[in-house]
Parts: structure tokens; C-alpha cells; sequence
């Protein structure tokens, strides 16, 4: 079998290219691919389209750093401080640039996802009719149920050229195991052009295979496995790291200004080579050990015997 | 003589009130995720919560969340559920009540968390992440927010969350059951009117008087006459919040 | 918090009525909830709607006691051996007594289930175009992508009265762990009125919570739980019970005939007072030991701490 | 002089020739299966096999499987997927063949596992499952069965499983793509003439006659003058498909 394994800066650099439309932070406010963000940074990839339901923090920082021409989103700002400041900036005064924002619901955004997944060209939903959120997304249009006569809203597909997901563990296979509350994470898996795991460990494909119905999504639709201890700090990736809720309470006063996000970016993205700079950063600034995960609690095992 | 209270706490008692036994509730962080535990340890010990993350679990979690996708709410929960598991119970009518904010709500319930200001000095906002959802979908819907006259107008600039629309009828044209039954802020208890879906005074906190209502209300709102004082929080019901938020970080 | 523990016999007398839609054997050739369909038939509980995508020998074995006026399925016979007897019968001869049959395929009898699980009307799919499985099933029918304007074909929400669904574990409270290949069954779990599991293990609640990912259904949406040891035989369910193929075989054979069906019934279900006798009866007869597990196949644990 | 083989064992591997490398495959049972084992192990070894199950696994099972659900198909399987999300692949358009088998097939690839007879004489059959969704969904598909003149009509009385419906066009008409690509018999292989999408003989096994086909064909089947001849198995292939199915319970 062919090993997708990739570094992180490899991983990005072959299947993450500018303009293209990158579903990130699938899973709500943890298993966020920060590691992941923070190389597109680097790697100064811009003109993207970010999706996503959610966008605890790792939006506002891509829109700050000016790699974002356009969110497709039910939320973006910072789930523990409330405001995003970038965001704002972008949408409010364009700085950095103009962002073009596509407003979803929670629900039709995992419908749009879902559709695409599904290959089929929408999905009805009952949510978001009398909302002024269809006028600021043409994916959106009610119409009527073929049996019922009642009014739907549709929800067209949406299908990113890019899913880059956080999980806890994949096999250099591109077969995934992630635990957790998941989000909108399989459908962005299936719908994606190209899937990109961020892994915080690499394991053998039996590790995988002892439990097939954890599998988030087979090898063959996964282009690059990347591992990347840590990567998703400063979001919580169950079992391996947890949230460093002080972090994201600094980027909120640090990102007040733009002067004050420059320096941030400076310190804790561009101004580091790659995500071991940043882990070895984060361990003498002794953030490591708050985020260490404390005690373990391990699954009653399931029996695959026959 | 009741022990002191914070105008958060008596709005975390008010909204456990609106949990009845053996219902499943959308609970989300801060005040309503206390309201639910408060009412848990009170009057409906059978009441189901349901995060919107779709985290669901009997026990409250070992140690205090900042947010609902927090390792500690993980551990120990009966499921872990997709959005699309989560957002299916909500829109197949398993979900009997919904709790959201806002940053401005009008005379008719509809809730905007997207963009407030006017054109050239507009300032945006979050967006309406699941809040639209609870809003559309949820049996009834309990809305818990400050009130200040800037937030309560007399139309949103943008309907983020669907209440009545623009009165009576409406949510039917749309194609929406359900609909916001309490409006909870830190002066007074709102319903909406059964005729006219506007929302009218239903209690005033105590101390409250009808004309501070009317003065932080963007539209002629209506008072009645004599109004009922809302009920207060006893000892154990503060007992209770103040166990689940020592710090006092959601509810002072 | 309450217990929905039932035994068998009161689960099914409380929670199945005469003339109701029961889906049944949704994880296609496995978990398929003998057991419960035994119990079915000695209560005599008639007039059923029956529903699952294939139906491996259990839609067969009900028809052909009598308890069914209605079949929804895709596929309704025996899947090692080809044709169901009693199926033909009731359909080419009205024996026990006429049959209606509503026709789905796999993909849209799963979007059928799909759709009331989600509280919609319809979903929409891509297949049964052009078949004239449509002319069959008033829930299928064409209609044009309000998007695109492409034809799709709606399939109409089916929400059951009751899902029966075998699991491997479950608590008192209703949740439930299942694994495996899963088909339709979680589709089944959300979209019925009740649910009732029947489980090989009851186990404590703390052994669901440890892997809450693997949850099938929570409690809230569970009328009972009923334990039953072997309650699939002779379907598998993997850790816990393999294929009784000759069972499969057997039945082929013994049921080719009214007679020889009825001889069957008397032997392997009217004839035991319970599935408890029904076990007895698999030992005494030495099928229990092939059937049995010969080697555990562990998980690798999934780690929840933090 | 090759080795004795038996008809199925030739259908087999001639199904085999259809899997390209690196393909993503549909495998029933019986015959498609050893197919995708017999291909895997020669031309096509990244070709991916999932079953229709959901079940995904990279080796084959440590014993032979009666259903696709045989506990020895889970047992170290890289994925189990619900039916949605393999139906899901199958939609969404990544799955590239399919393998169906009927017992009824018309002129122009329908299929029918529905009921076949007469009126006063119907006989009543198992029914889609999910042989619809791979005819209308796959890539392209692949129909191995026998070759019998009752099995082998003008037109199936029922559209089962759609093929290219009354001709060229027909498919698009419905909203459908792909389509039948090879029909393989115990006599023949046949494909589709690409202007009428007609079935026409593309190569008669070792032995076999046009006349005996056209005996065998419900309606005037076109057999190209001096059809070629069937590739044959060899040794090693033989070799395979027996390792994998050493009683010869689905081969033979």
C-alpha cells in the first residue's frame, strides 16, 4: 500500500493552493487543525475561501494574517471572549483586505456539506425560513416538498477543495481514528475534493483496523497524513491535549489592534520555522504541561473476535 | 428576608423555571447550562440536556467548561453526536426547548446576531452559529439577554433568529412551528401576546419599576397594570447555582 | 435515573401492536433481532408492517406465521440460499393469507429512514431513476433539484411505530453499543416512534460512557431493553455470535413446504416457551458451539482522558 | 494447451479483466468477489474493494464468507461504514464499477430481480436490494449471469435495475450517467454498441458457436462476423481464483 505520510509544511504546500476553498474546524471548538493554519501563514497561501460552522479563533487569525478572501460560516469570532477582532476589521473597515462573508445556520451548513458528500446538488432542511440569513447566501432558497406541498429551504452543496481535519490518530494509510464531539467533520471528509489529516500520532494500520468502526474516513479519499503532536493547541484534542483556554484569552487582548495581532503572528506563527518551533515555544513558555492531558480514561474494549 | 442575590442568578432561577420535567433541552454554555443543572437538582430531575455539540450527558461535568466541546464534558457522557444527529433530534420535534441570546431583539421576538449599527458605522458580529436552528426548530424557545435599549428595538436590522416575524401569522406563512415563549432579562420576565405576538411584561424583578422597563425598551412596550414581581431564588436554589459556578464567572 | 429493562416476552407485548410498522434487520445480514421476531410470533401479533433493506430469512419466517399484511423492503428472501418460500407464497398465492409488497432499493429505503430520523418529509437521491421500482412505492417520485433543475428522485419520510434492533451491549437506561457492518440502523434508531433493543449483554452504564462515541441511540428515544443472549442466532453479531449457516440451510429446506414451515415453527418457536428454551433447545441440539466466539479480537483503546 | 478451468472460473476471470488499477469497486459475493481478489492479486493490486455492506478491508477475510457480513469480513477491516455512507460513495459518484447480476436482462442491459412469468404465473424474486443503486450510480456496470433463453428477453417485465432503457439517450433522459459497460455469460461477453446501446456479442467463449448464442438470446442478438474468442485463464489466475475459493462452492 502507498504511504500518504507527509511533513506538515510538505503536506500543505503539495494539496493546499491559493484560492482554494479549505473546510477547517469541522469539529466546533475542539480538534481545530491550528498547527495546519499556522503553516498556511507561512506559507503565505492566500485568496481562500474557509468553511466551516464554527471558527473558534483559527478564522480570525487566517483573516488577520491575509489569507482569506471569502468565509463561508455560521459563526466566526472566539467561542471563550465572544468577538473575533480580524473578522471585524476585515468585514467592517477591510483590513487587512475585503472579506465576502456566506452566512450559514449550524444545520444548513452540515446540510450543504452533507449534500456534496452525498453527491446529490442540495438537501432540505426546515431551519433558517423567515431568516434574513438566505439573503446573504444564494446557496439558500425555499421551495416546496414534492409530497407535502410544504415549504422546505434548500440547501445547495458545498463541496471544498480542501478538508484539512485534526485527528487523534491515522495510519499512514490515511485511515483515521478521531473521538470527540465531531461536529461536521465526516461530512467534510466525504465532501472534499482532497483530505488532509493532521494527526497527533501516527499508528500502525492495525492499531486502525482493530477498530473499523471508528474509522472517520478510508485512505483513498485522504490525499496527506501529517503527524503533528500538540497541533491542535489551543484547542483540546481528547485523550492528547487540552484547551489552553489562557491562549485564546491572550490572542483576544493581543488582536484588539492590528499592531497588537502583527506582534502575536511575529511571535507565535511567523516567527517560528515550523509546529516543533512552535511546541518547543510553547514548552518554555510552560504552557505544555497545563495542556497535558492529566489522567487517561481508556474505552471498555469492543470484541471484533469471531 | 432572601439571601442576596445577582441579577445573573435570579435570571439563571428564572430560566430553570421554564424547564419542566422529562423534557430534552438545547442547552448551551453560561446562564441556560446553569439553569439546566439548577433545574435538574430542583423540579425536573428527569429533564434531559442535550448540548448543541451534540454532547450528551447525565452527570455535570468533573470541572467547569469554558466551552461545551471542553475534554471535562466529554468524559463520562452518554453520546458523543454528530451535528447532524444533534440538529435531527432538534428538527424532527424531539427538542422541547431551546435557550438563546442576542445581541438585539424587537418587539416581535426576532433576534439578531449578525451586524447592529447603521450602514457607516455598522459593527459585526459572530453570526448566528446555532442559534437560527434552536430558533426555527425548537418547541418553544426561552430567550435570556441584558436589557439595555440599544439591544431591545423596535426591528432588528437582520433577522439572525426568527421569532414572530411581524406578528401574528407569520411563523405559520414560514413554514415554522414553535416560537420564543419567555423573554428573560436582568429587569423583567417578557411573553409574547397570544393575539398579537408582541412581547408583553410578564413579571418585573423586584425593585424594577414599569417606566425603567419602558425606558429601556426601543418600543411602546406593554406593562400591565400592576404588574407581578418575579419570583426570587431561595437558598437552595442558590446553593445550587453557586455549587456549579463557584467562581461566579457566568452568573455574577 | 429509570430502568427500561423489560424481559423479552414484555418488552414485545408492551411495546408491539397488532398493525404496526416494525423495522427490523437494518444492519443487513447481521444483529438481525431473532429473538424479538420469535417472540412476535408467539404472542401472534398480526397485521404488521414490516420494513428493513434486505431481510435476511426473519421477513420470510413472519410472513409466513402470519403476522404480516405489509412488507417495505428492498430485498426480502434468504441470502445464502436465494429465495424466501413463504415470501413467494404469500405474493404468488396468498398463502398464509395476501401480502402487499412496497418496493425500495438499499439507498432509498436508508433515505426513506433518513428523512423521518431528521424530521423532514423527503430526501432526496440520485437512484431509481428510470426502474420501475417507482411504479411500486408511492413514496418515490421524480422531481426537479430546485438549483439546478436536474431530476432527482424524492423519496418520502417512513418513520416505523417501533425499531427492534439487536445490539451487543447496552445499560438499563437504553444506550446502547453496536458494532459492526450497521446498515440502516441508526437511521432506524432516531426515525421510530420506539425503539426497543435487545441486547446480547446488559451492562453498566459506565461502560457505555466510556466510549460515548460508540452509542448508537440515547436512552431518551428507547422504550425498552430487553436481554438476550444468542437473541441473533442465527445471524452474527461479531464478538458475541458467528453465522449458523446450516441454520440458514435448513430452514432453505424445511420451509419449501407450508407443512414443512409449520413443522419448523412448532420445532424452533411456537414450541418453546421462551428464548431462553429457544437457547436450550441450540445446545441440545450442539449448534451453540459453533456459533460460539473462537478468538477475542480486542479494540485498541480510544483515550477520553483530560 | 491450457489448463481445465470451469465456466464459472472463466466468468471470473474474465470479470476480473474489467477492474483497472487503482479503481474503487463494488464487490458483492460469489463471483464479483473472487473477480476483485483475482485482479487485486495480478493487474490491478491498487485496485479498492468495498463491499456493499459498507465493510472495507484491504486483505481478505481470514475464511470464507457465506454473507458480506460474516464476521471474519469485520475482523480487521479498515472501515465499517454505515449504508449511507457507501451508498454516499457510491452517489457522490467515486465508485468507478459495479458488479450485478439478474435474473432477467433485455436488449438494451435492464435487469430485472423483481417477478418474472406471466400473469396467471408469476415467480416472485428477492428484489433490488441494492442492485439499483450500483446500476444507476456506478461508473460503469459490470452483468455477470447465465446465459439462458428465458433469462435473456426482448424486454424484462420489470425495470429492476435500469440499463440503457429503450436505447441511446435514454439514460440522460432519466438524470442518470454511466450505464452497463460488459455483460459476461457462461457463453459470451457482450458489450453496448455505443450508437444504439444495444447488446452485441464482443467475443464467444472457447467452444461456443454464434448460432448457440443466438439460440440462447431472446432477441436477434448481433454477433460480429469471425467474433474473436475470449481470452482464457491461465495457470496463475487459476491458481488464484482457487486459492480463494478452495471448494469451489462459487466457482464451479
Amino acid at each position: 500500500m502507498e504511504t500518504k505520510l507527509y511533513t506538515l509544511p510538505e503536506a500543505i504546500s503539495l494539496f493546499v493552493r491559493p484560492g482554494d476553498t479549505v473546510a477547517m474546524g469541522t469539529a466546533l471548538e475542539s480538534l481545530i487543525p491550528f498547527a495546519a493554519g499556522h503553516e498556511i501563514v507561512r506559507q503565505e497561501i492566500g485568496d481562500l475561501t474557509l468553511v466551516g460552522p464554527i471558527s473558534d479563533m483559527l478564522f480570525d487569525l487566517l483573516i488577520g494574517a491575509g489569507c482569506v478572501r471569502r468565509v463561508v460560516a455560521a459563526w466566526v469570532g472566539n467561542v471563550m471572549m465572544g468577538t473575533g477582532y480580524n473578522f471585524r476589521r476585515a468585514v467592517e473597515r477591510g483590513a487587512p483586505h475585503p472579506i465576502e462573508v456566506v452566512e450559514h445556520t449550524n444545520l444548513t451548513l452540515q446540510a450543504a456539506l452533507k449534500a456534496a458528500a452525498q453527491g446529490l446538488p442540495f438537501l432540505p432542511t426546515r431551519t433558517a425560513l423567515g431568516s434574513t440569513i438566505l439573503e446573504r447566501n444564494p446557496g439558500l432558497k425555499t421551495f416546496r416538498c414534492p409530497f407535502t406541498g410544504q415549504t422546505l429551504m434548500a440547501v445547495s452543496a458545498l463541496a471544498p477543495d480542501v478538508a484539512i481535519l485534526h485527528v487523534q490518530r491515522a495510519d499512514a494509510l490515511g485511515n483515521a481514528h478521531v473521538w470527540g464531539n465531531l461536529g461536521v467533520t465526516q461530512e467534510a471528509a466525504f465532501a472534499a475534493e482532497r483530505v488532509i489529516l493532521v494527526a497527533d500520532e501516527v499508528v500502525a494500520p492495525w492499531v486502525i483496523s482493530s477498530d473499523p468502526n471508528r474509522t472517520l474516513v478510508p485512505g483513498f479519499r485522504v490525499a496527506a497524513v501529517a503527524e503533528a503532536r500538540w497541533g491542535s493547541h489551543p484547542s483540546p484534542c481528547q485523550g492528547y491535549t487540552n484547551r489552553d483556554d489562557g491562549f485564546y484569552r491572550a490572542y483576544h487582548g493581543a488582536s484588539r489592534t492590528r499592531e497588537g495581532f502583527e506582534a502575536w503572528l511575529d511571535r507565535y506563527v511567523r516567527g517560528v520555522e515550523d509546529h516543533g518551533a512552535y511546541v518547543r515555544l510553547l514548552r518554555d513558555e510552560g504552557r505544555l504541561a497545563g495542556v497535558a492531558v492529566r489522567e487517561h480514561a481508556y474505552t471498555v474494549a469492543a470484541d471484533y473476535g469471531f | 428576608m432572601s439571601t442576596p442575590y445577582t441579577a445573573g442568578e435570579l435570571m439563571i432561577f428564572r430560566a430553570a423555571r421554564e424547564i419542566r420535567d422529562r423534557e430534552l433541552v438545547f442547552v448551551g454554555m453560561r446562564l441556560p447550562l446553569l439553569a439546566y443543572l439548577l433545574a435538574r437538582s430542583t423540579h425536573a430531575p428527569r429533564a434531559v440536556g442535550l448540548f448543541e455539540n451534540g454532547v450528551l450527558r447525565d452527570q455535570p461535568a468533573a470541572e467547569p467548561l469554558i466551552t461545551m466541546s471542553d475534554p471535562p464534558n466529554l468524559r463520562g457522557a452518554r453520546m458523543c453526536m454528530g451535528m447532524e444527529t444533534a440538529m435531527g433530534l432538534l428538527q424532527a420535534g424531539h427538542v422541547q426547548l431551546g435557550f438563546i441570546g442576542g445581541a438585539e431583539i424587537d418587539r416581535y421576538g426576532n433576534l439578531n446576531t449578525t451586524e447592529v449599527g447603521v450602514d457607516d458605522a455598522v459593527v459585526r458580529l459572530p453570526g448566528s452559529g446555532g442559534a437560527c436552528d434552536i430558533a426555527c426548530l425548537a418547541g418553544r424557545l426561552v430567550v435570556v439577554m441584558k436589557h439595555e435599549r440599544r439591544r431591545f428595538v423596535e426591528r432588528v436590522r437582520h433577522v439572525t433568529s426568527p421569532g414572530y416575524g411581524t406578528g401574528r401569522g407569520w411563523r405559520d406563512a414560514q413554514g415554522l412551528g414553535g416560537g420564543p415563549s419567555t423573554v428573560i432579562t436582568d429587569k423583567a420576565v417578557f411573553t409574547f401576546h397570544p393575539r398579537t405576538r408582541e412581547m408583553v411584561v410578564s413579571s418585573l424583578h423586584p425593585g424594577v419599576t414599569p417606566d425603567e422597563v419602558r425606558a429601556l425598551t426601543g418600543w411602546p412596550v406593554v406593562v400591565p397594570p400592576d404588574p407581578p414581581r418575579t419570583e426570587e431564588p431561595s437558598e437552595t436554589d442558590l446553593a445550587v447555582i453557586r455549587r456549579y459556578d463557584p467562581e461566579g464567572f457566568w452568573s455574577r
